[in-house]
């Protein structure tokens, strides 16, 4: 990287220097006028990260605008580092999701262990302490043995830092597909829990206020991380290696314990993590939220190389590091409490009046520009939209409707999809128990922690089909709110509120951004029926493999539900013999995108499920009330592979087997994917009062203890050992990532 | 038979936490002397002899042993006995 | 009875062990920051799992060289009760209280899980409160696991008893499937499993609660012959 | 200024899971010359001189960076550049 020193003002603007920072130049022009000059090396810089779509949304925002984000229980927005929910008993509940998809494609352990870091810190920097983390991935075809190696490090990196901080990970989810074969995503959530008092905020109020460094020296590394993570991968980011950060979740852990002291402390004003974009954006933002302005002398940076010029460091990527603003005077006070834990809090700067960011650096003024023109004045651009022809093709085609012939292979086959099938092989590599708060751990539809000291628990799930999403985005993405809450329901939690990742490709492509909008609106819509705001979320686009080929659209969401009573909680699977078990909803010949689809025809297509979110909140809301009312045994719902697959995944966990007789077409009855729809046990103690509590319910058979697993239709039209069906589900993600290629 | 001694280190810049521990426990021991200190791997790879050793040994590096986007090796090759 | 929890940078089981032995045994208990520590009022010494200084280097390397070890190895003399759990063992491996080193697991992979431990010796004061041969569910927490000794170590510890919990299937590859090891004189433990998980049946098993319980009768038999 | 190069190797006897593993992917990338592999740490420290260097790295190696159990240790001393 030239310094700044080589590189003239004139030049910049010459040789379009600010094109290889990712700024137009329409943007370039744009800043010139705010300075009323034109910038310098670090200036641009700090424009470049700052008006990256990672931290200015310019993209984006207009879509934004159209989630619902408010609610009785919201405590805080979109806007912070996570999003708060009022639980009750002056108690509140943080969450937040967070992509780290171009840093996992090229170095996927650290890539993803420093998603994992990154996203922790968005929550212990609102003052919570950490208490779950989740994840949501999205790979190609195991087949591959690029794939393979992205999927196993990237578990690794998760597991490797997440157990390290001593914060359990319970829930994700894991999705294999040819659409994601050259770009994975690996979306990380946090959930925290806080006292309502102990709430901070990232901001730099007090004029003449200190600002103070904590955490690891600022090194090299990720720089320009904003503008890759806005950028499509290509040859050239192969190139931009060197920028991919290494995580210290060493560093990290004692942070979260030295920063959860420190907001105890009163000489306390502001505290932000640096995250994208590193002490730029920390440090704009923190001015720009509290009116005020900030000078920096950078010589003061703890550095962790020879030799950093301004620009370096102003957009080092470096993990665990932490911004704080505090009262005057009080800076020892502050530095002590992380003296305990062996690190280093040092004062950089001052809170200013005037507005501006400032930066000296050798004694030279480095930087001078309005804070909030790096924060705020981002350009918006109102991308334009256009139909895709797949869709049109998709919507004029005639119903699809698979031909089956052999129910037990086709059964077998659909578990031993990588989709379908067991994600212990994941999941057994993560810490799940540390903190001992876990109720559920993985497995079962949403995790469940209890709330210690209290009845209360919460439950968490991520959830999102994307196949669904690219057949029909607005109602994928109807669907994938709809599916996050059904997990939250089964488990006896009311969805509180969601995060969302939304990761896409090109928003410059009108049909992509169609895809964006659409979905969009198809989740913000889902979210008023069901009562679940936004409270934050994050965008990843750009996500498009060598050669353009871009992504499913996959908006993740990222749901958080509140159990009343540690009582109410219900697991999937079957609890014994004798219970009967009942469909809520009835199925149709629904299979676009479904994964029948994809198993006998390679691809996905037609028209996705429909789904009506009138009956799916009534629902939701009966089969809530029952599993409060003690009701329900257990709980399911029915996704990927319809009602036979869910079954299956019931009778698993004790090897149960059932006998079921089903009325209608078999092949929709087994493997339609039709919408709104749970598989239920019930004691038959409470036949009556559940056929009352839940309208739609219809009973097709009882649970049974010899270990078959038998469908009837007058003749029996499928039976196995319930043991050997769950053989191929619980090894098929094993097996294929120990195959040889 | 061919002993290759192979040495993976950090590359320069790339930060090394756990260097960085033993470093400042070293330091709480009182060996006040030292400066720095990078961890990396040693492997000792026992192969039968082929044509093109190198080339092969390069390609093991390439591919599996070193991450290059982090990781710098070197190596040698020697007699086994 | 009172449990000091000892605090390293980078554990983090401290506060589920110190939870097992207030809110579930019923004791008194203090989280102790291994730089403040004063262990002489405290009856019994816990070192909780986590990754103490990262895991860097070797497992437990790191904070075995800690000021602080020194007053856990007087309190082991002392023949205060000496408890590590994971990173905690690691701990008591490293400073040598313990024979034997650890390794990483055999598939080199991290698991967490529920298994089945064997109580090879009910006759510890760790473990008065469990049956010989009795099966109890325990979850493990690690990477580092496959406990290693030479041949005769292995023997001694036989001979002398000192194999307290084993695998009834082997995880992780460990020596004689062992899960849990007390030194000569029985009050030092060190295992991989996490009894302090398994302590509220609301969380899946209580059957780790015994072993604490078994500390507090050891020491309330001691305190009435005492007194 | 000196560098310590110290190698740090598991024992005979001892097992070498991660060597075992490496071993077997070697095998599965059909490099199939490879007839085994130990893993082992590499480790460059930067010291300031002082008289007994020897001794003091040997006494850093035996109460720190090796572990006499299941390690070997051995290390060459550089003029650092
Ligand atoms: N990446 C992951 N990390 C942790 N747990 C996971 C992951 N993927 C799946 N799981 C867990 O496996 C179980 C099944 O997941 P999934 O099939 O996605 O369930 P559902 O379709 O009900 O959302 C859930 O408990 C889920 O939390
Ligand atoms: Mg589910």
């Amino acid at each position: 990287m030239p310094s700044m020193l080589e590189i003239s003002p004139e030049m910049i603007e010459e040789q379009r220097v600010y094109a290889d920072m990712g700024l137009t130049d329409e943007e370039y022009t744009s800043v010139r006028s705010i300075l009323g000059r034109r910038p310098n090396y670090t200036e641009i810089g700090l424009f470049s990260v700052m008006w990256s779509e990672h931290c200015s949304y310019k993209n984006s925002k207009p879509l934004l605008k159209k989630f619902p984000t408010e609610g009785a229980h919201v405590l805080q927005g979109p806007g912070e580092g996570a999003g708060i929910i009022d639980i009750g008993d002056e108690q509140a509940v943080v969450f937040k999701i967070e992509s780290h998809n171009h840093p996992s494609a090229v170095e996927p352990y650290q890539g993803a262990a420093t998603g994992v870091g990154g996203i922790l810190r968005d929550v212990f920097s609102m003052g919570a302490r950490p208490i779950a983390l989740l994840n949501s991935l999205r790979f190609g075809s195991l087949q591959q043995p690029r794939v393979k190696y992205l999927f196993e490090e990237v578990v690794r990196g998760i597991a490797g830092y997440g157990n390290c901080v001593g914060v359990p990970t319970v829930g994700g989810e894991v999705q294999f597909d040819d659409a994601y074969n050259g770009n994975p995503l690996v979306n990380a959530m946090c959930v925290g829990l806080i006292e309502h008092k102990d709430i901070q905020k990232g901001i730099a109020a007090g004029v003449g206020n200190t600002v103070m460094y904590v955490g690891a020296k600022t090194g090299r590394d990720g720089i320009h991380g904003a503008t890759f993570a806005s950028e499509e991968l290509s040859e050239a980011s192969e190139e931009k290696r060197p920028s991919v950060q290494v995580g210290d979740p060493f560093m990290e852990k004692l942070l979260i314990e030295a920063c959860l002291d420190v907001i105890q402390h009163d000489a306390l004003v502001g505290i932000q993590d640096m995250g994208a974009a590193g002490l730029t954006s920390s440090a704009s933002e923190m001015a720009s939220k509290a009116g005020t302005g900030m000078t920096m002398n950078l010589d003061l940076i703890p550095q962790r190389e020879q030799n950093m010029s301004a620009y370096e460091m102003m957009l080092s990527e470096s993990q665990e590091r932490m911004l704080l603003v505090v009262e005057k005077g009080r800076e020892d006070e502050i530095a002590s409490v992380f003296r305990k834990y062996n690190l280093e809090a040092v004062a950089v700067g001052e809170v200013t009046d005037n507005k501006r960011f400032r930066l000296e650096h050798h004694g030279d003024v480095v930087a001078d520009v309005p804070v909030d023109s790096l924060a705020e004045d981002a350009p918006v651009y109102h991308q334009p939209s256009r139909i895709p022809d797949y869709y049109q093709s998709f919507q004029r085609m005639e119903n699809y409707l698979p031909s089956v012939t052999d129910y037990r292979e086709t059964l077998l086959d659909l578990l031993k999809q990588p989709t379908i099938a067991s994600k212990e092989w994941v999941y057994d590599q993560y810490d799940s128990m540390v903190q001992t708060n876990t109720v559920i751990t993985p497995g079962s539809d949403a995790a469940v922690l209890r709330v210690r000291g209290t009845k209360k628990a919460l439950a968490m799930t991520t959830d999102c089909n994307s196949r669904y999403i690219y057949v029909d985005p607005e109602v994928g993405g109807k669907i994938a709110v709809a599916e996050a809450a059904r997990n939250i329901v089964c488990s006896g939690g009311r969805p509180l509120g969601i995060t969302d990742g939304l990761n896409f490709g090109s928003p410059e492509n009108p049909e992509i951004f169609w895809q964006m909008e659409k979905s969009v609106e198809g989740m913000s819509e889902a979210c008023r029926e069901l009562e679940t705001p936004v409270i934050g979320g994050n965008v990843s686009l750009y996500n498009e493999s060598f050669g353009g080929k871009a992504i499913y659209p996959t908006p993740v969401v990222g749901m958080v539900g509140l159990i009343d009573d540690v009582e109410h909680i219900t697991t999937s699977h079957a609890k014994k013999a004798g219970d009967l078990l009942y469909v809520i909803g009835e199925s149709k010949p629904e299979f676009g995108g479904s994964e029948l689809q994809g198993v006998l025809e390679g691809g996905h297509f037609g028209q996705a499920p429909v789904l009506d979110l009138q009956t799916e909140a009534i629902r939701q809301k009966q089969l809530l009330t029952a599993i409060r009312s003690g009701l329900v045994e257990s709980a399911h719902d029915i996704a990927e592979g319809g009602l036979s697959v869910a079954l299956a995944e019931m009778l698993f966990h004790d090897e149960l087997g059932c006998e079921v007789t089903l009325s209608g077409e078999l092949v929709s009855e087994l493997f339609a994917e039709t919408q709104s729809r749970f598989l239920v046990t019930v004691n038959p103690a409470h036949q009556q009062a559940f056929e009352q509590a839940v309208t739609d319910a219809r009973a097709i058979g009882t649970v049974t203890d010899d270990g078959i697993y038998r469908i009837r239709q007058k003749e029996v039209v499928l039976e196995e050992k319930t043991s050997v069906l769950k053989e191929a589900w619980k090894g098929a993600i094993a097996c294929l990532v120990k195959s040889k290629v | 038979m061919r002993k290759v001694k192979i040495h993976i280190t950090l590359k320069e810049g790339v930060l090394d936490p756990q260097g960085k521990a033993v470093q400042n426990s070293l330091k709480s021991l009182e060996y006040n002397n030292v400066q720095e200190v990078r961890v990396g791997k040693y492997m000792e790879v026992l192969v039968e002899d082929t044509e093109n050793i190198e080339a092969q040994i390069d390609q093991m590096c390439d591919q599996l042993l070193a991450n290059p986007v982090i990781e710098n090796y070197s190596y040698t090759i020697e007699e086994a006995v | 009875m009172k449990f000091a929890v000892i605090v390293f940078p980078g554990s983090n089981c401290d506060r589920d062990m110190y939870f097992a032995a207030k809110d579930q045994l019923g004791e008194e208990a203090d989280l102790v920051w291994y730089k403040e520590a004063n262990l002489a009022n405290y009856d019994a010494i816990l070192l909780p799992g986590g990754f103490s200084y990262g895991d860097y280097l070797r497992s437990g390397a790191i904070a075995s060289t800690s000021n602080v070890v020194e007053q856990i190895r007087q309190a082991a003399e002392a023949g205060k009760p000496v408890l590590g759990v994971c990173n905690g063992f690691q701990i008591l491996l490293e400073m040598g209280l313990l024979p034997g080193a650890m390794l990483p697991n055999e598939k080199l992979k991290f698991m967490c899980h529920y298994e089945t431990l064997n109580v090879e010796n009910a006759d510890t004061i760790f473990t008065k409160h469990y049956e010989q041969q009795e099966k109890i569910e325990i979850p493990i927490a690690h990477g580092d696991g496959n406990y290693f000794c030479d041949e005769e170590t292995l023997q001694q510890l036989r001979e002398n008893n000192q194999i307290v919990f084993t695998y009834e299937e082997n995880p992780n590859g460990s020596v004689g499937n062992i899960a849990g090891i007390v030194n000569e004189k029985g009050n030092v433990l060190g295992m991989m499993p996490h009894p302090e998980r398994a302590v509220e049946a609301l969380l899946g098993h209580d059957d780790g609660l015994r072993l604490f319980q078994s500390i507090l009768t050891n020491w309330r038999e001691q305190h009435a012959i005492n007194a």
